[in-house]
């Protein structure tokens, strides 16, 4: 691992504003949740910030990715702006999909953001669809596809990655594991140690990682984008992280050993990074102090745009169904 | 378990499974997070079980619908009664095959030789703000397909006799558990339901409302109102929607000369379809108006409060239909 | 490509896919054995394309239909059109939650941001000795699914012209390809057929005979025979089934006053019951008796031959349906 | 693979007789079909015989298998009846079946032949079940999955064999490499050169073995079967071969290079076999014609004894849908 190429300063730098926003994002959604303001299912990605904000570092707005209802992150981290995020989680015209769509359906093309879907597994096979039309499209586009560890145990990642594999898509699969599905831990759905090992299965690259380094995340995936843009095919990568919230927001966890749980937020990758910027003469305090109060406050300006937009018309059941809206 | 007792929905399921575990040790219960160490499901329908039963008869999966389905045709075609959950019904999307192609066919493709008395168990229903992939009521596909009976109960006391009948039944039986009724307490009798018989659950002299799981409900609350207008309606139960009970269907219709089918499924080419066109075939002589249809809009379940609820059939939307139905 | 001329489904079809190649760029195919390695399909029906258009645009896969269709997907989202081949229309369970999950709803749950122009073509239809797991018709599942059109053409010409509109619209669409009419050889006029719209294939004015698909050829056949006992029967085929032409069909059975809807799918829960519940709805009172159906047993499609022709309507059972409806 | 256990004389002979009679029964099939006096979509298994012969000398008629539509050497090696088979064949009341499954559906529960399928890839989760019951009952069965190297590459395969190793079952997933599926090359649709790596994922036992050769075939069956009936859980065995015929009769292969096939037809595994017989002293040349003038003789029979029988009464459509005849 520790032959990847590593973030420089300014990289790091990004990493770590877009792992705050994230942070500080999801602690607001929460906020607004107990508070009766937001009404919805909410999959907290508290824990897993440094991957997608890792992963972004790499991409452009052209790059496609494909997340899941625990995709927040990941789609922060590509550019998704707050206020049609918030509009969305609001469920207002001023939406990304005009209330339509909600937390498990965040869509914003104009930033690569294609698909987020709600049913595990689902996002590999269009994943692969995008990585088709980026290779027949010849602009070196490199495709993403999100998922979780539960979602390695499901048809579709089989037939994904063997696709991928077969016509030397390129697709960069980001198995997030978050150690459970659901209540279910990894052990107890899965008997291999490392899902990465299942990319030998296609005759493709996979590799596990430290998905909360960002030195380890960064490079790694540096690594797998590189070998897509140049049409070498897909790469599997199994980014090892934590969730620290549970499964969705009103789950209080109690499968999760209180131990495990523990130990694993004394490792708070962001507050961590935060810490090495610091050190390592990247940032200073004020510099970081700076930063965090503008993200809060670009969060503070969604939010209030948000519950300041119109509720959809009930029209709109009428639109968007198909091209020409429906009699 | 002889004295009636008021319950929900969540604790007559779970009582039915802990009695047909109890009373036949041929019965099983598989799906994700199913056992007592993933807290006995996500909403705990099958707490308790694996702590009573064991974890070799009461399995937590991995996410794996088409093991799941496969899992229980299997042990079912030798002598076992698995009961297999499918946590929300979009996801029999994934297991379709199973579901449509084998656990539907293999009696009749075997010639009766072997059989798959298993129990499908699926929740559903919007009002939770879920969005488009987790609400749908898809049951229509299934009583399209031969081979397979559909339940939706819209009380405990049915979710229990049901639950039992549909697991002393020797053959596939989808069973359709309505998220918005499961916390709706109700007097619990402790006695099977036999499939196949529909409920008269409130009589009524002037228009038959025909119904099932949220709209049994709803038809109930809209006849009470309709009551105060001076209409009488009557209303059914389907409980199981394939095969159906027209024996009492087209008594009621027979009586009252008009009816109403209500369903939160998509309206066109839903139950209420095949409903409405038996009941014009089979009745057109006492029939003194069309058959009216209620039912879930044309559009997939949309996430924004105002449209999640035009989307689905409500009271006023039901008496809407009856006035109609009325002339 | 202007000559009118004779050829058979699959040389029209083929036709239309070449043509629709040539004059868009964007137009890809694939499926198992699709391209001219392999055949060009396992009836021959993409012949010709991967040769002359590539096999980067004409793709043969592996056996993944979870796969084919996310990548049609992926592809679709992003400006491309693919037509996505599933072999025969039971294999269309494997892959259930790509099409009625995501490519019906995409456009809706993104708020009209992104589409899903792609077509899906798979064959089916009994009558070949195939039994229970490759002679379904399930045009009714996805008809009840909103977001995806259905398309069943009866003829080489209406196949041809119907490929071509379904290729250039912006939704997705199930195109159903029939086996049995497959080999029967019509005059092609290379002319596009608008989606949506209904042939009357024959006019008559007693009765009006309402189908699609082998159905329709069916029903022309008994018209001929129902002629010679002085019934002149009106023939419609739908060619769309979703969404159906109301506006051809309420006029015709405004006119003739009965009608008989007929297709080989189940019965039951059958397209047939949509169409009568809105032809009792809408024109109660220019009907002189109840819509009649004509469909499949309530069985799966049995191997042996005395019992699959007794499944499946015929010219006869249609004869016995008419005169049901004549009273 | 050379430290396998080696079948002794009486089991080579064994599974001699069980290929001899799958051989002949194969050509007889095709005979009958080329007479026009069957009809039905058949998939010839010349090639693929020693796979099955060596398989089920490891078994008991208590042992459960799952096989496809290209299975019937699966089931004349396990014990199927001829004139079961050949009554099905004809799509008579004397078939196993009593004509309603044919060759694609057919099932003998007697010798353990639970569910032929005709969708690629689901014979694996039944298995599974099967399996799951097999644990449970605590007899020692095995559960045998069958499946072709196209198969290998559906979401079901993933499934299964995860699942299967999870919960230690006792499945022994055979995946016969006939190097085609359809009419697409193994290296077509699969990047790896070994499906057996693909066990490495599971955390399960995972061999490639040449098929055609009975000693290494028998013997890794036997090692898999012992580890399941020791409760060590599932094996997946690779058995490499090749399919003499087209995807099913009347197709003609040419997709298949000339000099690969003829290459394999010189390996011809069943002449091969007696040949060894003779030059090992296990049987006599008067020996084997005797047995093969036994074999052919009981097909004629067999054969015979189905044209005899009668075709099913229509009133069969409506008997083994549910367990009570529908009305
Ligand atoms: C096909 C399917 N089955 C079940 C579910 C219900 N479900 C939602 S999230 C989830 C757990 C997924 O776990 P994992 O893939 O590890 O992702 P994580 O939630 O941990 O990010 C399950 C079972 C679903 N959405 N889709
Ligand atoms: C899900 C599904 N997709 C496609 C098919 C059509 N089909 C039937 S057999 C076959 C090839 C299977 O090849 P393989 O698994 O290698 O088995 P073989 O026929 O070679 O024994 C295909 C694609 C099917 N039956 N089921
Ligand atoms: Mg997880
Ligand atoms: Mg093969």
């Amino acid at each position: 691992m520790s032959n990847y190429p590593k973030p420089d300063a300014a990289t790091l730098l990004d990493i770590y504003k877009k792992a705050a926003l994230i942070r500080f994002n999801d602690e607001r959604v929460i906020k607004e949740m107990t508070a009766g303001k937001l009404i919805m299912p909410f999959y907290s990605t508290q824990g897993q910030e440094i991957i997608p904000s890792s992963v972004a570092a790499n991409l452009t707005d052209d790059d496609y990715i494909c997340t899941i209802y625990r995709g927040v992150h990941d789609m922060l981290a590509k550019g998704f702006p707050l206020e049609a995020l918030w509009g969305e989680l609001a469920g207002r015209v001023n939406g990304s999909c005009k209330g339509k769509g909600g937390p498990m359906h965040l869509t914003y093309p104009k930033k690569g953001m294609m698909v987020t879907t709600g049913v595990v597994g689902s996002s590999m096979p269009i994943a692969v669809g995008l990585g088709w039309a980026a290779k027949l499209d010849g602009k070196g586009q490199v495709s993403i596809a999100n998922f979780g560890d539960g979602a390695s145990n499901i048809g579709a990642f089989h037939e994904s990655l063997n696709m991928a594999a077969l016509w030397d898509l390129p697709v960069i699969f980001i198995c997030q594991n978050n150690r459970y599905a659901e209540h279910t831990s990894f052990a107890n759905s899965t008997k291999v140690e490392r899902i990465a090992i299942r990319a030998a299965s296609y005759g493709m690259e996979g590799v596990t990682v430290n998905g909360n380094d960002p030195d380890e995340m960064y490079g790694a995936v540096k690594v797998a984008v590189e070998r897509a843009r140049a049409g070498e095919g897909p790469t599997l990568i199994e980014a090892m992280t934590f969730r620290f919230n549970g499964h969705l927001v009103g789950d209080a966890a109690h499968y999760i050993p209180r131990e495990e749980l523990a130990a694993a937020k004394e490792r708070d990758p962001v507050p961590a990074l935060r810490k090495r910027l610091l050190a390592d003469g990247v940032a200073r305090e004020a510099d970081l102090d700076g930063i965090e109060a503008e993200i809060k406050a670009a969060i503070d300006a969604a939010v209030i745009a948000a519950f300041a937009a119109e509720l959809p018309d009930v029209a709109e059941l009428k639109r968007d169904v198909f091209a020409h809206e429906l009699a | 378990m002889t004295e009636p007792k008021k319950m929900n929905m969540i604790e007559a399921i779970n009582a039915a499974l802990h009695a047909a575990c109890e009373a036949n040790p041929k019965v099983l219960a598989l799906g994700e997070d199913l056992a007592d160490n993933e807290e006995g499901g996500v909403i705990g329908v099958t707490k308790g079980l694996s702590t009573k039963f064991g974890t070799d008869r009461i399995k937590s999966t991995p996410i794996s619908e088409q093991a799941i389905m496969g899992a229980a045709i299997g042990a079912s075609l030798v002598g076992y009664r698995p009961v297999a959950e499918i946590m929300l019904m979009n996801f029999v999307t994934v297991a379709m095959d199973m579901i449509t192609n084998h656990a539907a066919k293999l009696r009749f493709m075997s010639g009766g030789q072997t059989n798959v008395p298993i129990v499908i168990r699926t929740m559903t229903g919007s009002g939770f703000s879920q969005g488009g992939q987790h609400s749908d009521y898809l049951e229509a596909w299934f009583a399209h397909t031969a081979g397979i009976k559909v339940v939706a109960p819209s009380t405990p006391a049915d979710a229990y006799g049901l639950m039992l009948s549909a697991i002393e039944d020797d053959d596939p039986v989808m069973f359709i558990e309505s998220l918005p009724l499961y916390w709706t307490p109700g007097e619990v009798d402790f006695k099977p339901v036999p499939l196949g018989k529909a409920k008269i659950s409130r009589e009524g002299s002037d228009v038959t409302i025909i119904s099932y799981a949220t709209g049994a409900v709803h038809a109930l609350a809209a006849a009470e109102k309709l009551a105060k207008d001076g209409i009488s309606a009557e209303v059914i139960d389907l409980r199981t929607i394939s095969p159906w009970d027209r024996e009492t269907v087209f008594a009621s219709v027979s009586k009252t000369g008009r009816a109403v089918v209500v369903h939160e499924a998509v309206k066109e080419y839903g139950v209420g379809a095949e409903i409405s066109a038996v009941l014009h075939e089979q009745l057109w002589d006492k029939l003194k108006g069309p058959v009216q249809r209620v039912g879930g809009a044309y559009s997939p379940v949309p996430f924004s409060k105002p449209l999640e609820q035009a989307f689905a059939p409500n009271p006023a939307s039901i008496i809407a239909a009856v006035k109609v139905a009325l002339g």
